[in-house]
């Protein structure tokens, strides 16, 4: 996120689009609430129609992986209402002819086509975004998860530098991260092409000085994804994987391609808390703890360091996480690995990176830190981009838009997109064996609207099979309005009626992100003898 | 608009307790009594036994009023089960207005055995009554 | 405050409670905490902020397995209050548990709005003078009954069911949760059933809620529901007399029939 | 009798709310939110509230197990720990060590992410390390 958590309160406008904020980030959501009690317009652009678009002053239903065509529309009426930020762009950004030309051809007419937003909403949402002192955009997985991931992305960091919402208290564009700790991962670098914070693999001054730090000679040569990596075991090229607190035979795209590679893999190391689908196929399996067990830190979605600590104790023989690392690490025959503690780690850890350089145990403690923080005497940024972008000036990218690569069919004539419930979290590892939460909900369902349910011939609560290219599943029928015509819905927490059976694992080039939000499935009413 | 109302039929649920109400609904069939096909009776063995929630479903169910019936004070089966539900409907009444429902969709009687004309009565009064206030806002 | 730890730790010494329910300084945070005569050095955390936890809540979570132990317990005039009802509902056994009394400051008590912002003895802290206001209740009472409706079906609507009113709540101390119960309210919906959901809590709390205003400060959807138990406790007090949270007396009248079990309430005004 | 609450981060979402863990006599019994946290202000969701039930849930893995034929069975800390150092050794030497990788968690903390792609770009030798950032 450029901003912070509660800056979301002193919005003038908020644009929500591909989160479903209510169930993913509650507590941001209540922030979205006290925004708007105070004044403030609330736009959700969304497929489907969740609580937040409920709780809306507009919302507005785009067709499924059509975001670049409305984003590139609505730049183009700014543009044409003169609402663009004149100074902002001089100052602050390149490349402002070349977006102008990109998105001329994208006039209100074809925008609606393309993605069946009305044109006078579009030109009263431009309005809003545009003329509003502070606005902020949000989003989440369904932005990102598409084969035109970036693309999208990059499209809504266009608009916030076109008005000049961004760089100040209240504006700016804020991914929605769904982990824990997902943006503390991505920092400390579980990712192939870096090293911890950001620092490029390829680069020979970088690499040279992480050499130094950790006594060894380094690969120059960026890794493999996650979705590359099932891949290349297929290939026959990956024979050894560690996995560590993940469940990728669920959580990832076209289940049924990662089971086989998972059977197929010579040597599977899975450490977890549970038996997870995944460690059911390891080879070893390790103990770890749950975040009640150990201490350590996290980074929140708007870069703030916290810790954890540890209330009990492991379970019988498992131990905390760090622990069993640095076991792992000392046997596998690696130097450094001899911390006593957390902290220790952590010491090593800001002395290599230095967006977290000035950040120490004690600091956090007792102040609210927000990455960077080059120094000790550095109180960190709850928002970025004050004085100017990292790369120095805000590069404008012209985007044209892509249709989704699956698009409905004879055949499959149905588009699905996933998400999430309120009551449940990614493959339901830890909420499916929470008593309070499978109470108000334990089993898949799939969100179709009235016409359609009555194409197929289903009433609520009858079950039908969903079938894609990949792979097919059962579950229970849901009628409602929420979910447009020829769109349906499904949670993808229920590892028996697992979503990502159907999910394309067509991935955007760049950020490899799988397309789930989109692909077609066709849908079957089940005689009551094969239900 | 005026003609929407008129052809406004409201739903109603009355519960009548066993031992008083229900006979005297009971008794207002027998005596050939015309009370609204609108009023739809839930037999109940006390009226003490409704419970808010049963009420706040029944609007939620579609009901546009809901009739409490009971024993006579003193003539409780259950010796004072009436004297509850009077207090209870009273508050659950408040609470009704509070929130923008008329109180006037909720309305307790006490009715015996004997006095199936009673219940009829009420059944007529409550009918024109809601039917003037038209559907509830609670209909979900 | 030297002298308040120095009271505690001669209740322990002379054995008149074997814990003390408080508050302990984390770091920048105060967190509730069990003070125990085995650890006295912990006294030195004890602070009294201008936070409050539910405090009997806990309580109640540590008599479940506790029952017979003497207890302190840090209270301001609402968990007083809150005390008062759970001795009533026989909860708690009023001689194993010891009120040591903390007067809120005005500040504190202003941000409450509460009409008895201390305990009966105080034992830290001066008396400031009760908030009297029922401004959010005149507000929705003088609106027309459409625009009453409308409002609380948009502050509900916002509710995302997260059960903090209920979690957070000194009162409910029930063993199954109506809110729970599938028949009633279908789960796995958010927000759940409205108004139904919300009424049938606002019901439940007009004969014991203390008015604490703990759930609303719980409420990640800002609803209002203060105003709403403040109402239904308002309604028990003008029909039938009953003001929950006052010492010793009468039971709840909507559960028990009472030593006055024919007392009928007053007519309400129905325009 | 003890009892005590332990501040700490929610384990579910990314945006980071407060919570004390309540600790009676070494067992976590339930959740309060922070009251003074800066992101949620003394309230959490139905997740938060709750987060404490799945760490008794059945199931928990107590015992490291390594794969006999087609069953997995309980063995010591440094059994598996030599299985894994064994077989790591024996892949990296015949295909390479880009022949290995490892999904790393954005479940785990700052310092075990930063320890597992340590193992795997030091110790190892290869850049294949990955999250479900993207998932």
């Amino acid at each position: 996120m450029t901003n912070s958590v509660p800056e979301f309160e002193d919005a003038d406008c908020i644009l929500i689009t591909g989160s479903n904020t209510t169930s993913s980030h509650p507590l941001i959501a209540s922030r979205i609430m006290k925004a708007k009690e105070k004044g403030a317009k609330i736009i959700v652009v969304d497929p489907r129609k969740m609580h937040i678009a409920s709780l809306a002053d507009i919302y507005v239903a785009q067709n499924l992986g059509s975001d670049v065509a409305w984003i590139n529309g609505l730049m183009r009426i700014i543009l044409q209402e003169g609402w663009e930020n004149a100074s902002f762009i001089k100052e602050r950004t390149e490349g402002f002819e070349e977006l102008k030309k990109a998105v001329a051809e994208y006039t209100p007419e074809k925008v609606e086509e393309i993605t069946g937003i009305p044109k006078e909403t579009l030109k009263e949402i431009a309005k809003i975004y545009a003329t509003s002192e502070k606005s902020s955009i949000v989003y989440c997985m369904g932005i990102t998860q598409h084969a035109t991931g970036t693309d999208n992305v990059k499209s809504l960091a266009n608009l916030a530098m076109l008005t000049g919402q961004i760089g100040r208290p209240s504006t700016g564009v804020n991914p929605l991260r769904g982990q824990n700790n997902v943006q503390g991962s991505t920092d400390l670098a579980a990712i192939p092409n870096v090293y911890p914070g950001y620092q490029p693999v390829t680069d020979d001054a970088i690499r040279e000085k992480f050499e130094k730090a950790w006594g060894v000679p380094l690969s120059p040569d960026p890794g493999l994804t996650v979705v590359e990596m099932i891949n290349a075991v297929e290939e026959g090229k990956l024979k050894g994987l560690f996995v560590l607190g993940e469940n990728p035979l669920v959580s990832d795209p076209d289940s049924n391609h990662v089971e086989k590679a998972l059977d197929a893999i010579d040597f599977l190391v899975v450490q977890d808390i549970f038996m997870t689908e995944t460690a059911r196929k390891a080879d070893v399996v390790l103990p770890g703890a749950s975040f009640a067990e150990k201490d350590g830190t996290y980074t929140g979605t708007d870069r703030r360091l916290q810790k954890i600590r540890k209330a009990v104790e492991p379970p019988d023989e498992a131990k905390a996480d760090w622990d069993v690392l640095c076991r792992v690490g000392k046997a596998v025959g690696g130097k450094g690995f001899e911390f006593a503690s957390p902290e220790e780690v952590f010491r090593e850890i800001a002395e290599v990176m230095p967006i977290y350089h000035g950040i120490t145990y004690d600091r956090i403690e007792k102040e609210i830190i927000h990455w960077p923080c080059r120094s000790e005497d550095d109180p960190g940024s709850p928002y970025l981009h004050k004085d100017g972008f990292a790369k120095g000036k805000g590069h404008f990218t012209p985007i044209g838009y892509k249709p989704p690569v699956e698009l409905p069919d004879k055949e499959y004539p149905y588009q699905l997109t996933t998400g999430r419930l309120p009551f449940h979290y990614h493959t339901g590892t830890m909420t499916r064996v929470s008593p309070s939460l499978t109470h108000e909900v334990n089993e898949a369902f799939i969100e179709v609207h009235p016409t359609n349910a009555f194409e197929i011939g289903v009433k609520n609560s009858q079950v039908v099979r969903l079938t894609s290219r990949r792979g097919s599943v059962n579950a229970k029928v849901i009628i409602t309005n929420d979910v447009k015509k020829g769109v349906v819905f499904m949670p993808f927490h229920f590892a028996e009626a697992a979503a990502n059976r159907l999910t394309i694992a067509a991935l955007d080039p760049i950020a490899k992100i799988p397309e789930y939000k989109v692909c077609a499935v066709n849908i079957e009413k089940i005689e009551e003898s094969e239900a | 608009m005026t003609q929407k109302e008129e052809s406004f039929e409201p739903k109603i649920i009355a519960f009548c307790c066993n031992w008083c109400s229900y006979a005297g609904a009971d008794l207002a069939g027998s005596m050939r009594l015309k009370y609204p096909p609108n009023v739809l009776p839930i037999r109940v063995m006390c009226s003490g036994r409704i419970s808010p929630h049963f009420v706040m479903k029944a609007f939620q169910k579609g009901a546009d009023g809901v009739l409490v019936t009971g024993c006579h004070y003193g003539d409780c089966h259950y010796m004072k089960g009436n004297y509850i539900t009077m207090r209870r409907v009273t508050i659950l009444k408040d609470l009704l207005k509070f929130v923008g429902v008329e109180p006037k969709r909720l309305r307790a009687e006490w009715i015996a055995g004997s006095e199936g004309d009673k219940f009829a009565r009420v059944a007529h009064e409550f009918t024109d009554e809601i039917r003037n206030l038209g559907p509830s806002p609670l209909r979900g | 405050m030297e002298k308040f730890k120095k009271y505690i730790k001669e209740l322990f010494e002379s054995g008149e409670i074997e814990g003390f329910l408080g508050i302990r300084k984390n770091g920048l945070h105060p967190v509730p905490h069990l003070f125990t005569p085995e650890h006295p050095e912990e006294l030195e955390t004890l602070t009294i902020p201008d936070v409050r936890y539910p405090m009997t809540e806990i309580l109640l979570t540590i008599v479940r397995k506790y029952p017979d132990k003497k207890l302190g317990i840090m209270v301001r005039g609402c968990d007083e209050r809150a005390l008062n009802e759970l001795v009533k509902n026989q909860k708690i056994l009023p001689e194993l548990i010891k009120h040591i009394g903390i007067a809120c400051s005005a500040d504190l008590a202003a941000s409450c709005r509460c009409a008895q912002p201390y305990p009966e003895e105080i034992h830290y802290g001066e008396k400031v003078a009760p908030v009297e206001d029922r401004s959010d209740i005149e507000a929705i009472d003088t609106m027309p009954q459409e625009e009453r409706f409308d409002y609380w079906m948009s502050e509900f609507s916002k509710c995302i069911k997260c059960y903090g009113c209920r979690n957070i709540c000194s009162m409910c101390f029930c063993d199954q949760c109506t809110l729970e119960d599938n028949d009633l309210i279908a789960t796995g919906q958010a927000p759940p059933a409205i108004p139904i959901f919300h009424l049938i809590r606002a019901f439940h709390m007009a004969g014991r809620c203390i008015d604490c205003g703990l759930c609303e400060e719980a409420c990640p959807a800002h609803i209002p529901l203060r105003t709403l138990y403040r109402k239904v406790r308002e309604s028990m007090s003008g029909f039938l007399g009953y003001v929950s949270g006052t010492e010793g007396g009468e039971k709840d009248p909507l559960e028990f029939l009472g030593s006055e079990g024919y007392m009928v309430p007053s007519k309400i005004d129905e325009k | 009798m003890e009892y005590r609450t332990v501040l700490t981060t929610c384990t579910y979402c990314g945006t980071g709310c407060g919570l004390l863990l309540e600790v009676m006599d070494g067992e976590v019994v339930g959740v309060l939110p922070a009251k003074t946290h800066p992101i949620n202000e003394g309230k959490l969701c139905i997740k938060g509230w709750n987060a404490h039930e799945f760490i008794y849930a059945d199931g928990r893995l107590t015992k490291p197990l390594v794969r006999k034929g087609d069953t997995l069975e309980e063995a010591s800390w440094d059994e598996a720990l030599e299985t894994i150092a064994n077989k790591f050794a024996e892949i990296k030497k015949t295909n390479g060590p880009d022949s290995l990788g490892c999904f790393s968690s954005a479940k785990c903390t700052n310092e075990e992410n930063y320890l597992l792609q340590k193992i795997f770009r030091a110790a190892i030798g290869t850049n294949n390390v990955d999250h479900c950032a993207r998932l």
